[in-house]
């Protein structure tokens, strides 16, 4: 009969007419700027450089904590080639106290970046995180989308803000390998002072084959 | 090698028609509301009558093939979302389903069921809105639309959770896939499943018996069974002519052999079998998810063995294809031991559905050629990669 | 007629006063001059008004039934958005192509206002609120009416422009088309009244049994000439379903494809205005005019009733427009030609047979029983003709 | 499906003139390929298409690759006179393999579609050399869907396909004059660089920056 269906079709709008004033399934609408939607924990926007130390560390204390170790994987792997680094001619010791060459020049250019996550999952070091900050227009297009490596670098606390359990895996793992390094260093420790300790107490008359330390 | 100039433009030469008088060429694109991206017809009307038309391709060309031939295996996969921007979670997995076969990786369980999963609410996501773009063109001026758009809001949403981004998912990766289900993942998807049947039916109320969309729509572009299966045409443009093939019952990747999901076929072939196959296929993919959704084992995401950077598979080649929502979804991949792909070509469903795009259209009234086009459902992201 | 205290009724001829009151300032000779040119200024304000209204109501109604808000940001609640969408209109540059025929592509929108105002002269807004009560009111407005075609055909052409002419070609058919099913619905009204004055035609539905008043609509005449009248006014205004002209995805054009600025603005608002004239005219013949629709509630004013019935038929436009797709141009004609016309002229015979049957339910019975017949064969033979319906699917096994 | 030994088998016996070989593909997928000669490809696929019992109605991909010459150095073992002593001498012979370009099909029945799995039956055919003859016959005629495809494979790599119903570029716009996949193609440098922050992409800008400021184009 000719007209029925549209007149179904016409039940169907009003049904969503009044619904929107009801429920909320019927109303979709957030006001963006003023109204936000729950933050997201997996979201990635673009990448951050990840640094042990205080929130608000000047510059040198940034450095100082900084993981990366400018061993340019992400630069290679980077798909479309947006990571640059140059490295440092000195070193400076990392979280477990070996020293290391640290990037003297760490840009990323976050117009080119796709935000494809490719250097966080190839990072051996757990040095370079996705941040969740995406309002970040500027109006100069290439400096102002040029990040350095001070402008990239951002605290672990903030790492813990934005990817919680993300963020206390990777804890975990660095304080796991962090014990196992100096449970290794203080095997190594001990079983040098006990070579000296046995060498200067009595002239080496025999030498007593040094107790094998388990391996660590 | 001397760049080419841009001559001046030449208007194309005025054909004349049969009976003598002159006919209308009309460019529809590449700036068109109704045209999907940039994408040009070449229309010559004889009156409302299309006389001839011809596809022009090639604004969103950026040769993704030659940059997967410079980038590495792992580099290319986030490439890959931006082929059919609408459905990035099953071109990754045609991809890594072709290196798999390349390489011969096994894929754990637990990884399987998570690939069926997203994969399904990615075609859910893309039908509901192809059909809203549909009645787009067709004048109900957004409100099947915007319906779609709700619930492809939820499940981005969903996306966003598991893989981080909405829409450039980058999820899979070669013997399993990225990153562990976040916890209370899959209650959120059970209950958004549980939501998208209400949705169907008011699409349906709304659509399907509306008797203006059925004499818009029922008997035009019609296409023919025999032709669409020499024309290679694939996913829901071929099962609405009748031709019962579909690449999940009849490659059986995956695990889609253990859920019971029908395929549904139309005889008509015209827009109205399209519209109303991509309404039947959604309820059949809430189905296929409802059942996956109960039975989710634990265990490893990835294959343990397999790894991230320097992939080196043994020369060789291999062509692997997947049931993506536009069609058939193929990746051929040749290796030469290098972690280079020597060949990476990507087989693009939306190009190869425009093939009979002008047999459609010849004859129809020059207001169906926006229909017609509509109802092939096309991205120029995969058209012209 | 029930009692009414003197309060209500002067509320309800409040502006008939307040007219008498500024004529009486002025010497008698002028005193006619005066009343017209106040009428005019009333109607004048008063429409554009409802007009800046209704495109904001439509926009937020077409958003709340899209699940989402309409316009909320100029104003509390969006309300000024007519004023930031008239001032961008105003201040927009006024293009005119260098090949248009300047002085036709100047006249068009102006042609189409001036057309449309007219239209509100013969429109009886309120009780003896009527700017120009003529004896063949109708007439008039139907004369005016169809000048719309006019202005729209010179937009087309003047634009120089391929697309604008085809578009206004179209418009210009459609709108020819279906004039004739909307007069052929209207005349309905007219036979049974037995006059051509809007105000009479009012009058005649004015009565009440019980509590139910007389409204042409409540007999199966009334009804099928009122939906065909709506379906026809919707053709005439290039509303929803048949919003072919400047809604086409595939040309990109309309017959204003060519104007910008404030013209443009003008051609908005002759096709709003366009819409509340025929709206009113439907009410008028169809809804019983400034009628209230309870006897209990006639001491509400009658223009009160008239904008409240304006305010529904604004609503249920803003309805179809959200909800349904558009025909195309051909199966457009097909349903003027074919369905429109003959259930019209049925009609005309159901009234004739309604007047001269005696009173009592036969008349009902045998009228509606008619018209349905009518309606459900000549629908069931357009859609077989074109074998449309709804379709069973198969599974693969 | 039959495995790639019993199609050709197949073929051979039904078409005994039929210049076919098997390409084996060492990769585990096993897709192994049947190389066809160009001259009789046409009727070997319209052959496939029709026969009752494969069915190949549908040929699923179309695409070209491109084999350029390559240097192959050879250890070969020659017996030469040194110093009047006849001895085997060990010798690496550089050869150059003539290069050429490729077109591979893969073909699918959709006829027998629920038959057992399948995997592809593939068809490679091979031009003589990549300059000058680069001529093969097209299988549009056979499968419409390889219309597009083989336009595509024209377009990128220039293989001139006969009996193509409409061989025009598809994705370069009409004049643009070389073949963009080929593995010896050059870009052209007069793209207009989106200067990024290091190495070669920003001094080429700044290279193209100062030739435009020189030339007073804007650029």
């Amino acid at each position: 009969m000719l007209g029925e269906g549209i007149l179904k079709g016409l039940g169907e709008t009003a049904k969503n007419f009044a619904g929107s004033f009801v429920s909320k399934e019927r109303l979709t609408t957030v006001q963006y700027p003023e109204e936000r939607i729950a933050p997201i924990e997996n979201t990635r926007d673009f990448p951050f450089l990840v640094y042990d130390g205080a929130e608000d560390a000047d510059e040198a204390a940034k450095l100082a904590g900084l993981r990366c170790v400018a061993c340019q994987i992400c630069e290679k792997e980077c798909p479309p080639k947006c990571i640059y680094i140059v490295k440092s001619t000195d070193k400076k010791p990392d979280y477990v106290g070996k020293p290391q060459i640290y990037p003297a020049r760490f840009d990323i250019d976050i117009s080119v970046c796709m935000s494809c996550q490719i250097c966080v999952e190839v990072c051996p070091f757990e040095a370079i995180k996705m941040d969740t900050e995406f309002e970040l227009s500027t109006t100069d297009r290439f400096g102002g989308l040029l990040f350095d490596r001070d402008h990239l670098a951002r605290s672990n606390q903030h790492y813990h803000k934005i990817h919680p359990t993300e963020a206390a895996e990777v804890d975990a793992r660095l304080a796991e390998e962090k014990a196992k390094v100096e449970a290794k260093a203080k095997a190594a420790a001990e079983a040098a002072a006990a070579k000296a300790a046995a060498a200067s107490a009595a002239p080496p008359v025999v030498k007593p084959a040094p107790a094998k330390e388990p391996g660590a | 090698m001397s760049s080419p100039g841009f001559k001046t433009y030449r208007p194309p030469v005025m054909e004349v028609s049969e009976e003598g008088d002159e006919l209308l060429e009309v460019a529809m694109g590449p700036h068109h509301p109704s045209t999907h991206g940039v994408f040009r017809m070449d229309v010559a009307l004889d009156g409302e009558r299309v006389v001839k038309l011809k596809p022009v391709f090639g604004y969103l060309h950026r040769n993704h093939e030659k940059i997967a031939e410079k980038a590495s295996y792992l580099a290319s996969m986030p490439y890959t979302d931006r082929l059919d921007y609408f459905c990035s979670l099953t071109n990754n997995w045609a991809y890594a389903l072709a290196v798999e076969k390349l390489a011969g990786l096994e894929v754990p369980e637990r990884a399987e069921y998570i690939r069926v999963i997203t994969a399904e609410l990615t075609r859910i996501q893309n039908h509901a809105s192809a059909i809203g773009f549909l009645m787009q063109e067709m004048g109900a001026s957004g409100t099947p639309l915007m319906y779609a758009f709700r619930e492809r809001e939820k499940i981005l949403d969903l996306f966003e959770e598991l893989t981080g981004s909405r829409m450039m998912c980058n999820y899979m990766r070669f013997g399993g896939c990225r990153v562990e289900l976040p916890v209370g993942w899959l209650n959120k998807v059970r209950v958004i499943v549980d939501g998208l049947p209400r949705f169907i039916d008011e699409t349906e109320a709304l659509l399907t018996g509306n008797e203006i969309l059925m004499a818009r729509s029922q008997g035009v572009g019609i296409l023919k069974p025999d032709l669409a299966i020499n024309a290679g045409v694939s996913g829901v443009m071929l099962r609405c002519t009748g031709v019962n093939y579909d690449i999940r019952k009849v490659d059986h990747y995956g695990i889609y052999d253990r859920f019971k999901f029908r395929v549904p076929l139309g005889d008509h072939g015209d827009i109205y079998d399209r519209y109303m196959l991509r309404v039947l296929e959604m309820r059949e993919s809430v189905e296929i998810l409802k059942q996956a959704l109960k039975d989710v084992p634990a265990g490893p995401i990835m294959d343990p063995k397999s790894k991230i950077r320097g992939f080196r598979p043994k020369p060789g080649e291999a062509y692997g294809r997947i049931e993506a929502p536009k069609g058939e979804l193929g990746f051929y991949l040749i290796s030469d031991g290098s972690p280079n792909p020597y060949r990476y070509r990507v087989r693009p469903p939306s190009l190869i559905n425009l093939t009979i795009l002008e047999d459609m259209c010849l004859g129809q009234n020059v207001a169906d050629v926006v229909l017609i086009f509509g109802s092939v459902d096309i991205v120029l992201g995969e058209v012209d990669r | 007629m029930t009692v009414i205290s003197p309060f209500w009724t002067n509320l309800d001829q409040i502006f008939v006063l307040l007219q008498q009151w500024i004529e009486s300032f002025f010497p008698l000779w002028l005193q006619p001059a005066v009343g017209s040119v106040l009428g005019v200024v009333a109607i004048v304000a008063a429409f554009p008004g409802i007009f800046a209204l209704t495109t904001v109501l439509e926009r937020k109604g077409l958003g709340r039934m899209q699940n989402r808000l309409g316009p909320n940001r100029v104003g509390p609640l969006g309300i000024l958005q007519p004023v930031a969408d008239g001032i961008k209109s105003l201040t927009k540059e006024d293009i005119v192509p260098l090949t248009a025929d300047a002085a036709v592509h100047f006249l068009a929108p102006v042609v189409l206002v001036i057309a449309v105002f007219l239209g509100f002269a013969v429109l009886p807004i309120g009780r003896n609120m009527v700017l120009a009560n003529l004896d063949a009111g109708l007439l008039f407005f139907f004369a005016i009416g169809a000048s719309t075609e006019l202005s729209i055909f010179m937009a087309g052409w003047s634009s120089r422009n391929k697309y604008s002419l085809l578009g206004a070609m179209r418009a210009v058919a459609q709108m020819i088309s279906y004039e004739v099913p909307l007069l052929l619905s209207s005349v309905v009204a007219v036979m049974i009244t037995g006059s051509l004055s809007t105000v009479k035609i009012v009058e005649a539905q004015s009565g009440f049994t019980g509590i139910f008043p007389h409204w042409y609509v409540f007999t199966p005449w009334g009804f099928a000439g009122f939906t065909l009248f709506v379906i026809a006014a919707l053709a005439e205004t290039n509303r929803s379903p048949f919003d072919l002209p400047e809604g086409e995805s595939e040309l990109v054009a309309g017959y204003f494809t060519e104007y910008s600025g404030f013209k443009f603005a003008l051609f908005f608002l002759g096709e709003y205005l366009g819409m509340f004239s025929i709206a009113g005219f439907a009410i008028t013949l169809f809804l019983g005019g400034w009628g209230a629709p309870l006897s209990v509630l006639s001491f509400i004013p009658s223009w009160a009733w008239f904008f409240a019935k304006l305010f529904c038929a604004i609503c249920f436009f803003i309805w179809l427009r959200g909800t349904l797709p558009r025909l195309r141009q051909d199966q457009l004609m097909n349903f003027a030609w074919k369905f429109m016309l003959p259930m019209s002229l049925l009609n005309l015979l159901v009234a004739a047979a309604w007047r001269f049957l005696p009173e009592g339910p036969s008349r009902w019975v045998v009228c509606s029983a008619v018209l349905l017949a009518a309606y459900v064969l000549l629908g069931r033979v357009l859609m077989r003709h074109q074998h449309l319906g709804a379709r069973s699917y198969r599974y693969a096994d | 499906m039959k495995t790639a030994e019993e199609l050709l088998a197949i073929i051979k016996a039904a078409l005994p003139g039929a210049g076919v070989e098997l390409v084996s593909n060492p990769s585990p997928s096993a897709q192994h390929s049947l190389l066809l000669g160009s001259s009789t490809a046409v009727a070997v696929a319209s052959f496939l298409r029709d026969h009752d019992e494969l069915a190949l109605d549908y040929c699923s991909n179309a695409t070209g690759v491109d084999w350029p010459g390559k240097e192959v150095t050879e250890k070969m073992k020659v017996t030469k006179l040194v110093e009047g002593v006849e001895t085997v001498v060990e010798e690496t012979v550089k050869r150059v393999e003539p290069g050429y370009l490729e077109a591979v099909y893969h073909l699918y029945s959709v006829k027998h579609a629920h038959r057992e799995i399948a995997g592809p039956v593939v068809l490679r055919m091979r031009t003589a050399n990549r300059t000058d003859q680069v001529q093969l016959p097209s299988l549009t005629p056979v499968w419409r869907s390889a219309e597009f495809q083989e336009r595509e494979i024209f377009d990128l790599f220039g293989i001139v396909f006969t009996g193509h119903p409409d061989l025009r570029r598809i994705l370069m716009w009409d004049e643009y004059e070389d073949h963009p996949m080929r593995r010896d193609y050059v870009d052209p440098d007069d793209y207009e660089y989106e200067p990024t922050p290091h190495d070669e992409v920003l001094k080429r800008a700044e290279a193209q920056k100062a030739g435009i400021r020189e030339s007073g184009v804007t650029a």
